[in-house]
């Protein structure tokens, strides 16, 4: 879960690291008031969860209540790459002498934490590590022992960064790295970190990516999801709790596995078909296929609709059932292409025939293979 | 032969009582695999398929000297779960758990490392010795026993590999998913150690996909350590980047992880790559043939 | 650093323990005005930093204001092992259903956090040790990988603890762990951790020791020294920041070394001496050798001072300026043998040897061994 | 031979420019301990008594191919050099500073087990093999070499039993203060098994003091293990229970760690243990001359 600039300022500053006054404005009258709060040069910043915001115009400096108004008129309702901007941070504009990078994630490859520290502060991680691969410094950290002064020394000295920003440097990066752990952070980030005029450090920007996995444990951060910043079907597939990514095309896939899901992808691709979404039932329950039909069924796009289940821990007896279901209890119009193999396959397959030949659909194809059913969908899709 | 487990393997089931647990104890059995024991916290003393209840793994490794362990539990304490394995001297610990959250994973993981246990997952469907054990829950039917070993960070496409191979009559030494977390325990260098080690294992079938460096730095290793053929898969070609693809690690991220960077650096290993899985086992047809 | 009973509930409290209510008094009024308020049976304890305070008469019951009076009359600035009582913690009684012990320290030889648990509450762990040793459960925790439920499931199984209380102790479990690690703990102990009688548990007694090295990270505990607690000469020494330990007998020892220290007492009580203390000078400035002289001279008890240096990080010549300085500026009536070897021997001799030749010094000696010293030292406390 | 350090020992000084640090490296230098470089936060680039000192352990292991070092530092960032140490892949870690948090104490010794590095200490005098290296701070001039190996917990107790033997003409293989600190690093038995299997030496002299199980599990695994003679000398007898001397060791808790069970346990193991450390050098002496 990934939380909105301000959200994440607003944890920085409470664990003590130095961020902009800023306050949040959702209309143009808030933009007018915090401005004039604020009461000299401030920046705008549309609160979308991507990024990229400065090249697409969702940041922008005024010097008066009315420039921030000019500005804010073009940005409220606006879409960055499709996200609507509804929310603007409005911040103090901060002198800057210099901008690094800083940043907190996971090793899967080491098991480990990785604190990451740059010179190129203001761009992109990953384009600073295409452009300057020497420039970022990588410090490995081991989870159980944590994180200590020598790593943030050991980069320090690496970026040959003045010795007056050690201690204020380090006493951040403790703060950053106590905020990764606290919150269970996935991402931390801070980009650019500012050394500003007057010498002092300041976090200009704040990324914080929590772990899904972990929110159970800190239930508040659920409230603070901004669905306003989904497509409409994902946001739909969030709330019910199904594993759902919309792609471009008009095949719809349901697959049992994440690698699995992205195998028929690949095979309807490869066959010359377009997938519109990506769809894991990994271990599902009848209700769950049913749901996810629910949902397919609502995108007009659609032309076919792929089941490809090869189970383990996902029981083809299930899926048949919850097929049933969606075929009972659904207006199921498309047609469907279904590939049911794995845990319990005898069963599941029987029962689903029997279905189709009591209640004689038309529109469904049972297949004996990921390459029939990849071709078979993609085929319908072509309109054959 | 085989890697890891076999018909020696002493196995236990963390979680046994449960839904999941029990379904696939009775399939573990039902497929020869030695269960000795089975853990719930309050069930201690009772039975389930004719094998003991214990309320802790302390108490199960002390009573059937049990060597693997298998977890059906819920992510909340799927940590919990593999440290008390671990804590109790288990050497191999198949965490089937999906969800658990990072930060936990971070510290199971080093905690096996520090501990010479050997982790298989979290978010495994586990790993099958054809023939002789499967600790795990896949569908046992779909697998032969051969001399072709497989792993798959990912449970689903271990199966379609080897369903594919199984289908032209080749079978497999040891099929094994990693795991598809975010962090896992055995590496897929360590696995590939242990196929190279492996009598039974006369071609290695690597499966990988986008997310993460570890595809690349496998290809390296292999290059240099590995002398029988490796044939791959990578899925996620048609992956958006950015997106997460269900599984946590199957992300885009930084330079590299792409599904043509990995296929490259395999490509340069010596490793020929095929379109589809059915390709794969085309192409592994061949080698055999040889 | 030993905190009292009542400082330590505080902390339990505040980490979600539960204790039963208690308040602190210092005089008999406030004891009448806490029983008055507590307004039911309540239960005395002199708060005093040693173990056994209820054999030696320290805890006592009281229905009523008055009674509780008497007690406490019979209390106030008495002795428990040497340790005046100068505060009375009143808590209400808890009715008590069963005892538990439970606590968390280190073990230095498996380098590790160990928490232990016996159903034999209330009795000194050592007893339990001895009589009940299968009723001790000792888990083993690493201190990198921290304290996790099953742990605790496990020992609970072990002591066959009814499943209905494996919550709530297992939650006790964790907050007493928290409040070990938070305050950088030697010990943390609930003994007896009651299961009352309306099935709650409860602390009835607490104890806390915190790391002396680790107080500088927690200034605050600090301030809750209390130093009326100390022997008097302790008491100078803990506030000069002198390692001494009073002991019973008439020659004072100071050695450089801890070992050294202790070894100096065994020779001396092996050739039929008496030290009166053990004083550890070890890595010492000249300052501290004479802030050393400055405590021994206010013993009344001593005949003699044995100087014991087998100097590593301990240099000689600092040692002999320091004995210089105490010769100079303090009243030495006593006879002082010195034995001086080790880093900078010769330079610190010389100047120590013609020192007491141009000062004409009588009652100072310089030996060449440690039997030496330790003999000529028991020679003249004999008055030889 | 002789153990842990000898001549081609190659070893850094953390905190090499503080008061103590160049004080003892001085001495160090003198005695002929290959001292190849030294630490200290930004004076990075600058010399000491003709070795290059350097900002990070890191830079200091990549330029000097260091594989020992001995910190000098306060309590405060003890902890923090160890972990640097460690991190920077040293494999031998001499701990000198006195007064490392409890805490912090237990992680780093963890950590090192961990990592397979050698941590002598914290709170030792460090280790000297005499005519070859000393790393620490021991006065160097009452050791002489020869082929009874010594260990202590205690520093100022290592010097005194040299001293007595180095008086009778009985020279040391290696002396080694295991470190004062409730928790430290290298632990009486593996210096043991170090001594057993060093050809230098010939007798073995544990110094064990009041507190913790440390001697007495020692006890048992000298019987089981140590074919040399090991002459023993345990300090605390008239220590009293419950009072903390100066030692964070040295204090009696729970049932064992008096003096007298430490004895009792040595000698069922056939260690002989001396009443005062010149008793000790004698029974040395007799051994030898058999």
């Amino acid at each position: 879960m990934r939380l909105h600039e301000y959200q994440a300022k607003s944890i920085f500053s409470n664990h003590g690291i130095r961020v902009p006054r800023g306050k949040l404005a959702k209309n143009l009258e808030e933009v007018r008031k915090i401005v004039e709060e604020l009461g000299e040069e401030v920046v705008l910043k549309a609160q979308v969860l991507t990024g990229g915001r400065g090249k697409a115009g969702g940041i922008k400096k005024a010097k008066s209540a009315e420039e921030a108004i000019e500005h804010s008129k073009n940005m409220f309702g606006k879409n960055i790459k499709g996200l609507t901007i509804n929310k603007i941070y409005i911040e103090e504009l901060i002198e800057v002498e210099r901008e690094l990078y800083l940043g907190f994630t996971y090793d899967g490859l080491n098991k480990s934490i990785v604190m990451l520290i740059s010179t190129f502060g203001g761009m992109d991680i990953e384009d600073i590590a295409a452009q300057h691969p020497e420039k970022i410094i990588r410090k490995t950290i081991d989870p159980l022992i944590g994180f200590w002064d020598f790593l943030i020394r050991e980069a320090l000295y690496e970026l040959e960064i003045p010795k007056k920003f050690f201690k204020p440097i380090a006493s951040i990066a403790k703060k950053l790295y106590r905020v990764f752990i606290d919150y269970e952070a996935e991402l931390c980030e801070i980009n650019p970190l500012a050394i500003t005029k007057d010498g002092d450090i300041c976090a200009l920007d704040a990324r914080l990516n929590i772990d899904d996995d972990a929110l159970y444990r800190n239930p508040d951060f659920i409230k603070l999801k901004d669905y306003s910043q989904m497509e409409p079907l994902e946001r739909t597939a969030e709330e019910k709790g199904l594993k759902y990514v919309k792609l471009s095309g008009d095949i719809g896939l349901i697959a049992a596995g994440a690698g699995m899901g992205m195998a028929t992808a690949d095979y309807i691709h490869n066959f010359g078909g377009n997938p519109a979404n990506f769809f894991d039932i990994g271990g599902a329950t009848p209700e769950i296929v049913k749901k996810s039909f629910e949902l397919l069924l609502q995108d007009s796009r659609l032309k076919v609709i792929f089941v490809n289940v090869l189970g383990g821990l996902t029981r083809c007896d299930w899926i048949a059932k919850g097929l049933i279901e969606a075929f009972n209890d659904l207006k199921v119009r498309l047609p469907v292409v279904i590939r049911l193999s794995g845990t319990n396959e005898y069963e599941g397959r029987e029962i689903l025939i029997r279905h189709i030949q009591e209640n004689d659909l038309k529109g469904v194809f049972i297949v004996e293979s990921m390459e029939e059913g990849a071709k078979k969908a993609v085929e319908i899709s072509k309109g054959g | 032969m085989a890697i890891i487990v076999d018909d020696n393997s002493r196995v236990i089931v963390q979680g046994i009582t449960g839904r999941e647990g029990s379904f696939h104890t009775k399939k573990m059995i039902e497929y020869g695999t030695n269960i000795v024991g089975g853990v719930t916290p309050g069930k201690g003393g009772s039975e389930i398929y004719g094998v003991p209840v214990f309320n802790t793994v302390a108490d199960a490794v002390k009573e059937t000297k049990a060597d693997t362990t298998i977890t059906f539990v819920p992510p909340s304490v799927g940590a919990d779960a593999v440290l008390e394995a671990i804590n109790a001297g288990v050497e191999k610990i198949v965490c089937i758990t999906d969800g658990i959250p990072l930060h936990d994973g971070l510290k199971i993981c080093r905690a096996s490392v520090y501990n010479n246990t050997i982790l298989i997952g979290p978010n495994t469907p586990g790993i099958i010795s054809p023939s002789k054990a499967v600790v795990g829950l896949m569908p046992t039917h779909i697998f032969l026993e051969g001399n072709v070993g497989i792993l798959s960070r990912s449970g689903s496409l271990i199966y379609q590999m080897s369903y594919d191979l199984t289908k032209k009559g080749i079978g497999q030494s040891t099929v094994i998913g990693i795991g598809g977390d975010r962090v896992t325990g055995l590496s897929i260098i360590e696995v590939l150690q242990r196929f190279e080690a492996d009598k039974q294992t006369d071609v290695i079938v690597l499966i990988g996909e986008i997310g993460g460096r570890e595809e690349e730095t496998a290809a390296r290793f292999i290059k240099e350590n590995i002398t029988k053929p490796v044939v791959g898969y990578i899925v996620g070609l048609t992956a958006p980047p950015g997106k997460r693809m269900g599984h946590a690690g199957a992300i885009i991220e930084g330079v590299g992880g792409s599904a043509e960077s990995k296929i490259k650096s395999l490509n340069e290993a010596g490793v020929k790559v095929g379109k589809t899985m059915a390709e794969v086992a085309e192409i592994v047809a061949k080698l055999l043939k040889r």
